[in-house]
């Protein structure tokens, strides 16, 4: 009876397009944001902060600038990470040449180079589709990640060839570099991941959302009930690689610290790519649970043999990650093809009708 | 115009100069360039097949290559031990068929590409466990390969074609005609060019996909195999050695996903031009090291003029 | 429970071939200890290993998961050490990075936290040139110079001091960069130095880029002894891989293997026969394994500084701190350890975190490696400033970084 | 027959205007196939005009001249007097002229509801930011929209169906929805292939229902293709007959049942 | 037309078969059939009846869709058949023509219909003959017999789709919507062929048709499916003359057959679900 949707009307059409029309749901996000907000920040140590709470926030936004493209558009991306990369060197020389900047605004204007380079490599899916489209962003990815390397104003000439994020402050406090604590960044990370889903949620479900869903089903069809196809294509990859160009910033600025260029090469993009398909391709949602499963399962197997003191070699445990990470992704295919969002959907409709079997 | 003279003019000057040098380079060129189809070849024998993007042909040929080696360091004679590694190979196609592929039947393409990256990581995974990560020497010589060298002096320089890669190419090219027999001429063939359009179809016809499927991976294992033995004679059998298999994926583009021929010219292409163009362009120019992007933006820029690739099926587009 | 110091080893991944070898040799040199001495100063040493896979976001995973009661960062990759560089200031941990990480680390006053004993890559390079020069720098002049290295921080650490000899001593220098995803088809790099027909080749390579190179050296046919590598570019299976065909080819190294020492000998009766390692036979004898004893050795010796400073064995991060930043491994000290002849003798000190011990060429005769120079030095004169240089350029563009100057 | 200018009443006596859109030569060819040769004819205001001949014939071809999929290889539509010029499909549709497919083109992702409102898209035009912060224009537009899309549901009788994804629809259900989003774009003429292909009587019967509605109630002029001549007969006021890419008839309908070449063509035995 | 079905042996047989889709979707609903060996019985319906996925459930063609019988069996020749692979049920002699236009869009027309061909093994020339017979019986399809498939035209794809089923030699086709946006004449022709199949080969039909008229007219025996279940049967004859049966599926009122423009929009309840 949990989910009895029973004697919920919608009196108006505004009613029934608000965000939850199902109370229980709004109930259970507000539940989530509690956590995400107080409890967690007030229990977490170190650790989780570092190697799952900041990662899962960033790795979702990511995944949810990917899922725009892919997801809503239907255009499959392969250079996720090059955009992040974009975002994260944009971030890197705006903060070193306008070091007055506060720190926030330079991440979120960071987006719009990445937004700039997605579009430019976004052209081409006017005339190719499908995989064709897939292995052309990998052109997107390769050569922006050589760029990187060769290009030293990039990284103001420094001899890593790196880039190393300096202290950064906002309001007096210092939210970016070494000495920036987990806390605040926590929060920056947060605050800022969401934001973006909020407008995600909204650009999703209105007229553009509706565009690119019949770009992604049917391109032809689209075309011929008034779609200006370019148009669709376009502001699906201008909007998605902001928001990856914003992650890749977080990515750099409020983890990372630091950054050499083959950080942000293909295996990177697939982690992405994994995030999101396994998430749930067009759904919002499945983010979230896409890189809760693919960041935190390997930091969780990790420890276990710790945990039960099992004599195996450190690299043994983590070729049995790799493979585990991998059996999991065909498993959860497999169970559920459109991600675990879909999963969470089915368990919902059940819910629903519970307790009758159909 | 200094500028101009350095990109238009100075390159050709340099390859006058020298001709043996850039025999040499053309050489090498087609040679990397039958190396990167041979992959595709496996890529290419799939989708035909399923339609299934499978990205780990690359992976499989370095697990082949690595079991080959594997055997033999247990002591296995050379050539039991590519019978063995073939023996894997199947295995090996009949537990993708069983465990990924079958449930997966008649999802979206992107779902079943998902999969066989799920399948790289699993083999990157179980290979290393077994193999370990150091980077191993391919038996060439215990297989019979000639590894001797044949040196030539045009015009009073001199050009050195390694008998292996010579081999190499000679294997792939028969490789290649097989497969186009095989594809175009038999019953299996047809059949497996239905199932890639129409699953439902082909299933309503009586097509079986379990068989099918199988016999196709299984041959992209012993293309793998093949392939492996090929790349590891060069520089030795390690998961490094994965990198490369990125390359085919810009010769799947430029010669057609589904085409065979397709893939071998698509492959001697990019082989040819990105060795050039790094040699004469890349390196004096733009601080080299451009093979890594050069095939991906080549095969973009012919794409825009042919959606489809070089050799690939015409897009059907109807309402 | 003893001194936790973990090593952030990678036995997977592209570089899994190189790091092995030296991990096993780190770990077992301790278990020697732990087996034979009860530990260090009657202290177990905890010499757990966390796996990165040469991965940099590993690296900080460990370094998370560690730092809590690690007394120090073995960072086992240039990425890892850039990560972890500026939050030594914060967390208090010292970073040592025998050989690698960056070579500015050797001025103390700004990378108070950081130390890359026994020499750094620049005394590396210098070193090596200063044998193709046979002693004589001036006699460069003229020569052509290529710089195979990989397209990678690691790689790229050596060049602005190389930079600044090819315009002092006026030879030619051609930088010829390997990609990441290069590293095993090298047939366009090797065509280059065909063309360019350089004296030499001096190779900064890592992991499965070294054995493609050589191979294409040989292939190519370019002369072995003129054909340099770092010291991680002397690692015996890659030339194994072409045997005689190799022959003349050298190597840099601030490490020699010693057979016969008495070390092998404990290491032998106390490890590998109770088979508490991972370690196989054909290793044993390897330059790269008798190096990663020697790195362990080179904290053990600094624990025991550090021990004898405090006067208790339970020391903490900043002891050893204390204990890196006043290492004297002298040759009687090394006698007495039975090392005799496997490093170099070195001291370190508050302006000089590296210990520039020197290092001898090592050359392939075609089966093993054998010492082919006397011990080379690196002309301090020259690195000093441009360390002082880089070293003032990081910090401040990591401004604020706390810098001391030591004592003058 | 009539002349080009003035309309004419039909025997239920509705008024037809003048002519809205015409063919002109026109002639279609796929490499060597010649789709098309030399067919022109007529649409006018307020008329249904029915297109029929045998499989092949073309029939699809010449609604996808119309709606600008392909572009004729001679000949041009001339559209209120005036030659149309080249356009996208996208332009042709937001001039006024709607469709539905031969094999079902609807978005499978979506629900019924969504893929009716996909219909207004040419109608609304609320800036990117007003969407993302579900404000001010876009939010009005939602509303006023999702109504007059409502009101089309209703219609058509698919309420029950509102909030299904349509990819489980049976195919019948699935042709309603297509017209509903061809009716969402409140089109000047309506292009309907096949409309009542796999439909039994009953169905047929409402799919009738609606089109005559249609042009009843909007006045929309409706070009239609369908193999069921009882429907074809009782429904258009007009009827081009096709034949190979070539035009065999073309008047009203009892004029086409009783052309011999018609017959022999395409009805066959009549029953 | 004699009403063949009840006399002869059942060939093929469904018992009260329920079928979900996705684990949530309950679409068949207790569905009971039988197909006589030599006859051809009609599956009539409206538009979600369940028509098609009676059909696939047969042919075990459900679960690339995600559907799955859950109850009843499906019998074919006596033996359990649920189990089998679709592949296996051909080779036994049961194919499916599926609705809508499932032809390989990139082969041939001439290849589309040897794939038919598939589990054939008696040779060459008795393939080649057939493929005569199938052209004999399309001559459309013989003029693009070298046209890829995915460039004819929809009715010319239904043929293709009709051809390629008779090439596999079958003894029991289950057709689903043959008629399905085929010219009139065409209809027609198809059925005569479906009969004159039937009668000479012997194979027997099982074909879902939204075109009552027709079908009954060709139909031994027949079954009218809604929401998912069975609703009436008898021989087609009977049917025919069921007042229900003539006002909602054959279009007839008690004076002929009304015009589709005066429809009425109201409905009569039809007596069975009373
Ligand atoms: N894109 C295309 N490329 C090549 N040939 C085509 C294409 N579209 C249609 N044709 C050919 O043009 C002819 C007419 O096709 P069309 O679909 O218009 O027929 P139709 O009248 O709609 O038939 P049906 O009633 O079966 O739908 C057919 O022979 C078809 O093969
Ligand atoms: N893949 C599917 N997933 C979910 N529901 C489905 C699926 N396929 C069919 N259905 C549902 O099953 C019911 C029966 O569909 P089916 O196609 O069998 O009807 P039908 O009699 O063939 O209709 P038509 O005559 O239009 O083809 C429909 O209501 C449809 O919603
Ligand atoms: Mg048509
Ligand atoms: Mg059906």
């Amino acid at each position: 009876m949990l989910y009895r949707t029973s004697g919920q009307f919608k009196t108006s059409y505004v009613a029934d397009m608000a965000l939850f029309p199902v109370r229980q749901d709004a109930v259970l996000l507000a539940i989530i944001l509690a956590f995400a907000w107080v409890i967690l920040p007030l229990t977490a140590s170190e650790f989780a902060f570092q190697t799952l709470l900041i990662p899962i926030l960033i790795y979702s936004l990511a995944a949810m600038g990917l899922n725009i493209l892919t997801g809503y558009a239907g255009q499959l991306s392969l250079g996720t990470a090059a955009f992040m990369g974009v975002g994260a060197y944009a971030c890197y020389k705006l903060v070193t040449i306008m070091p007055w900047m506060n720190p926030v605004v330079a991440i979120l204007l960071s987006g719009v180079f990445s937004a700039g380079v997605g579009v430019m490599f976004g052209i081409p899916s006017l005339r190719i589709k499908g995989f064709y489209l897939a292995i052309a962003t990998l052109a997107a990815q390769f050569f922006l990640v050589w760029l990187f390397e060769k290009w030293g104003w990039l990284y103001n000439y420094n001899a890593s060839g790196a880039i190393q994020v300096p202290n950064l402050e906002m309001f007096g406090v210092t939210v970016a570099g070494p000495t920036a604590s987990s806390h605040v960044q926590y929060y920056v990370v947060l605050a800022i991941v969401s934001l973006m889903t909020m407008l995600c949620i909204n650009l999703t479900r209105g007229t553009l959302g509706r565009t690119w869903k019949a770009t992604r089903d049917m391109d032809i069809a689209a075309e011929l009930i008034g779609i200006n196809l370019m148009k669709s294509k376009l502001t699906a990859f201008a909007i998605s690689s902001y928001i990856v160009g914003v992650a890749g910033a977080l990515f750099v600025f409020m983890w990372r610290g630091a950054a050499e260029p083959n950080l942000f090469d293909i295996p990177l993009s697939f982690r992405i790519l994994f995030i999101a398909i396994i998430g749930g391709l067009g759904s919002v949602l499945g983010n979230y649970l896409g890189a809760i499963l693919i960041v935190g399962l390997p930091v969780i197997l990790n420890t276990l043999p710790e945990t039960f003191g099992l004599p195996i070699s450190s690299a043994t445990v983590e070729h049995l990650n790799v493979m585990i990470v991998g059996a999991l992704i065909v498993f959860f295919l497999i169970i559920e093809p459109h991600g675990l969002a879909r999963l969470w959907a089915l368990i919902r409709e059940k819910l629903v009708i519970w307790p009758f079997p159909h | 115009m200094d500028f101009l003279n350095s990109i238009l003019v100075k390159p050709f000057a340099d390859m006058f100069e020298a001709p043996d040098f850039l025999m040499q380079v053309l050489w090498e060129g087609l040679v990397s360039g039958i190396l990167y189809a041979l992959i595709a070849l496996g890529f290419v024998l799939i989708f035909r097949s399923s339609r299934i993007f499978n990205f780990a042909q690359g992976i499989m040929v370095v697990f082949a290559a690595l079991t080959l080696v594997g055997f033999h360091q247990m002591g296995v004679p050379a050539w039991i031990s590519v019978v063995l590694s073939l023996g894997v190979m199947f295995v090996l196609a009949v537990s993708i068929e069983r465990i990924v592929l079958r449930p997966l039947v008649g999802q979206p393409d992107i779902i079943l590409f998902m999969a066989t990256i799920g399948i790289t990581l699993f083999l990157i995974g179980f290979g290393e466990l077994i193999f370990g990560g150091e980077n191993k020497m391919m038996i060439t010589e215990e297989l019979g390969i000639p590894t001797g060298e044949f040196i030539f002096e045009p015009f009073g320089g001199f050009l050195l074609l390694e008998q292996k890669d010579v081999t190499a190419v000679a294997v792939a090219a028969i490789l290649v005609v097989a497969l186009l027999m095989f594809l175009n001429k038999t019953r299996m063939g047809r059949a497996i060019r239905a199932l890639g359009d129409d699953h439902q179809a082909a299933l309503s016809v009586g097509i079986s996909l379990q068989t099918i499927w199988v016999l196709v991976w299984f041959i992209a294992g012993i293309i793998a195999l093949v392939t492996g033995i090929a790349w590891g004679a060069r520089a030795g059998v390690s998961f490094a050695l994965e990198v490369i298999a990125y390359k085919a994926l810009p010769v799947l583009m430029l010669g057609g996903l589904e085409s065979i021929t397709g893939a071998i010219i698509g492959g001697l292409m990019i082989g040819l031009l990105e060795k050039l163009f790094e040699i004469y362009w890349g390196q004096p120019l733009l601080g080299g090291n451009t093979e890594t992007w050069f095939a991906f933006v080549l095969a973009l820029f012919v794409l825009l003029f042919r959606p489809q690739g070089l050799f690939g099926e015409r897009i059907i587009e109807r309402v | 429970e003893g001194l936790y110091a973990p090593n952030m080893a990678y036995r997977t991944g592209p570089f899994a071939a190189l790091g092995i070898p030296l991990m096993n040799g780190q770990a077992d040199y301790m278990t020697m200890l732990n087996e034979r001495d009860g530990g260090v100063g009657g202290v177990k040493v905890d010499f757990e290993e966390c796996e990165t896979g040469y991965s940099t976001e590993k690296g900080v995973e460990c370094y998370e998961k560690t730092k809590g009661n690690a007394i120090v960062t073995q960072p086992w990759s240039t990425g890892i050490t850039l990560q972890v560089l500026p939050k030594t200031n914060v967390d208090e941990i010292p970073i040592l990075a025998p050989g690698y990480g960056f070579s500015p680390m050797s001025e103390g006053g700004t990378f108070q936290w950081a130390y890359n004993p026994p020499a750094s890559y620049w005394d590396g390079a210098y070193m090596i040139l200063s044998h193709i020069a046979g002693g004589d720098m001036a006699s460069l002049k003229g020569k052509k110079i290529a710089f195979l290295h990989l397209d990678h921080p690691f790689g790229k650490e050596p060049l602005p001091l190389l930079e600044q000899l090819a315009a002092e001593h006026g030879f030619e220098l051609v930088a010829i960069p390997v990609g990441l995803k290069e590293m095993q088809n090298q047939s366009a790099q090797w065509l280059q130095i065909r063309r360019e027909r350089p004296d030499n080749v001096i190779m900064w390579g890592w992991g499965a880029m070294n054995s493609a190179a050589i191979q294409e050296a040989v292939k190519t046919k370019y002369p072995m002894e003129q054909f340099y590598g770092v010291w991680w570019a002397g690692h015996d299976p890659d030339l194994a891989a072409v045997g005689d065909k190799g022959k003349g080819y050298k190597s840099i190294s601030w490490s020699m293997p010693q057979p016969d020492s008495a070390l092998m000998a404990d290491i032998k009766k106390y490890v590998i026969d109770t088979g508490k390692t991972q370690t196989t036979e054909d290793q044993l004898n390897s330059v790269f394994y008798q190096r990663g004893l020697v790195m362990s050795m080179m904290l053990a010796e600094a624990i025991k500084v550090a021990q004898e400073h405090t006067g208790s064995a339970e020391i903490g991060p900043k002891d050893l701190r204390w204990g890196l930043e006043n290492l004297n491994i002298t040759d009687e000290k090394l006698a007495e350890l039975g090392m005799a002849g496997m490093v170099p003798a070195f001291s370190t000190a508050c302006n000089n975190h590296t210990g520039h011990s020197g290092a001898w060429i090592l050359e392939w005769d075609g089966a093993k490696f054998n010492q082919a120079s006397d011990l080379l030095q690196a002309d301090q004169s020259v690195i000093e400033p441009l360390a002082k240089a880089k070293a003032a350029e990081y910090a401040d563009a990591n401004a604020p970084w706390p810098v001391t100057t030591c004592g003058g | 027959m009539m002349d080009a200018s003035a309309g004419y009443v039909t025997e239920d006596g509705r008024q037809i205007g003048g002519v809205l859109m015409e063919m002109k030569n026109i002639t279609l060819r796929f490499g060597g196939v010649v789709a098309i040769k030399d067919i022109s004819f007529d649409i006018r205001e307020g008329e249904i005009r029915a297109i029929i001949g045998p499989n092949g014939a073309g029939k699809s071809s010449m609604l996808n001249i119309i709606s600008g999929f392909y572009t004729p290889s001679e000949g041009a539509v001339w559209y209120k007097g005036a030659p149309r010029p080249p356009m996208r499909p996208y332009e042709v549709a937001r001039m006024g002229v709607a469709r539905t497919f031969q094999n079902i083109a609807l978005f499978e992702g979506m629900t019924v509801l969504d893929n009716v409102m996909t219909g207004r898209l040419t109608k609304m035009n609320a800036g990117i930011a007003s969407q993302a912060l579900w404000w001010g224009k876009a939010r009005a537009e939602e509303v006023a929209n999702r109504e007059k899309v409502e009101e089309i549901i209703d219609f058509l009788e698919i309420q029950a169906i509102r909030k299904t994804p349509v990819g489980r629809l049976p195919y019948g259900l699935k042709k309603r929805v297509e017209l509903a989003r061809a009716l969402a774009a409140e089109p000047s003429i309506l292009l309907l292939d096949e409309p009542m292909a796999g439909m039994n009587v009953e169905e047929k019967e409402d799919m009738s229902r609606f089109i005559i509605d249609v042009n009843d109630e909007f006045g929309t002029t409706i070009a239609l293709i369908e193999h069921d001549m009882g429907v074809v007969m009782d429904l258009s006021d007009r009827v081009v007959v096709m034949d190979y890419g070539k035009k065999i008839g073309d008047g009203t309908p009892d004029e086409v049942r009783n052309n011999q070449d018609v017959i022999d063509a395409y009805l066959g035995v009549q029953h | 037309m004699l009403d063949a079905g009840r006399t002869q042996e059942t060939l093929l047989e469904v018992n009260n078969i329920e079928v979900i889709y996705n684990h949530v979707i309950l679409v068949l609903k207790g569905v009971s059939l039988s197909v006589p060996k030599g006859g051809i019985t009609a599956l009539l319906g409206g538009n979600g009846a369940g028509k098609t996925t009676t059909l696939k459930a047969i042919s075990n063609l459900l679960h690339s869709e995600r559907g799955e019988v859950t109850k009843g069996s499906v019998m074919y020749k006596g033996e359990r058949v649920q189990d089998l692979d679709p592949a296996a049920l051909v080779k036994k002699g049961v194919i499916q023509v599926m609705e809508g236009r499932h032809c390989f869009q990139h082969l041939t027309v001439e290849e589309n219909l040897m794939t038919g061909a598939y589990t054939r093994h008696d040779g060459r020339g008795a393939v080649d003959a057939d493929l005569q017979m199938v052209y004999d019986y399309f001559p459309r399809l013989k003029e693009r017999r070298k046209s890829q498939a995915g460039y004819t035209s929809g009715g010319e794809q239904q043929m293709v789709a009709i051809g390629r089923a008779l090439m596999s030699r079958p003894e029991c086709i289950l057709l689903d919507e043959p008629s399905m946006g085929l010219a009139p004449q065409l209809v027609e022709q198809i059925f005569e062929i479906v009969k004159s199949v039937n009668e000479n080969e012997g194979v027997s039909f099982l074909l879902a048709e939204q075109n009552t008229n027709v079908a009954l007219r060709y139909a031994h025996h027949g079954y009218i499916l809604e929401s998912g279940r069975v609703v009436m049967d008898g021989s087609a004859a009977d049917l025919r003359e069921n007042p229900d049966v003539k006002e909602f599926y054959l279009g007839m009122s008690d004076e002929g057959r009304k015009s589709f423009r005066d429809v009425r929009s109201y409905r009569r309840r039809k007596r069975w679900l009373s």
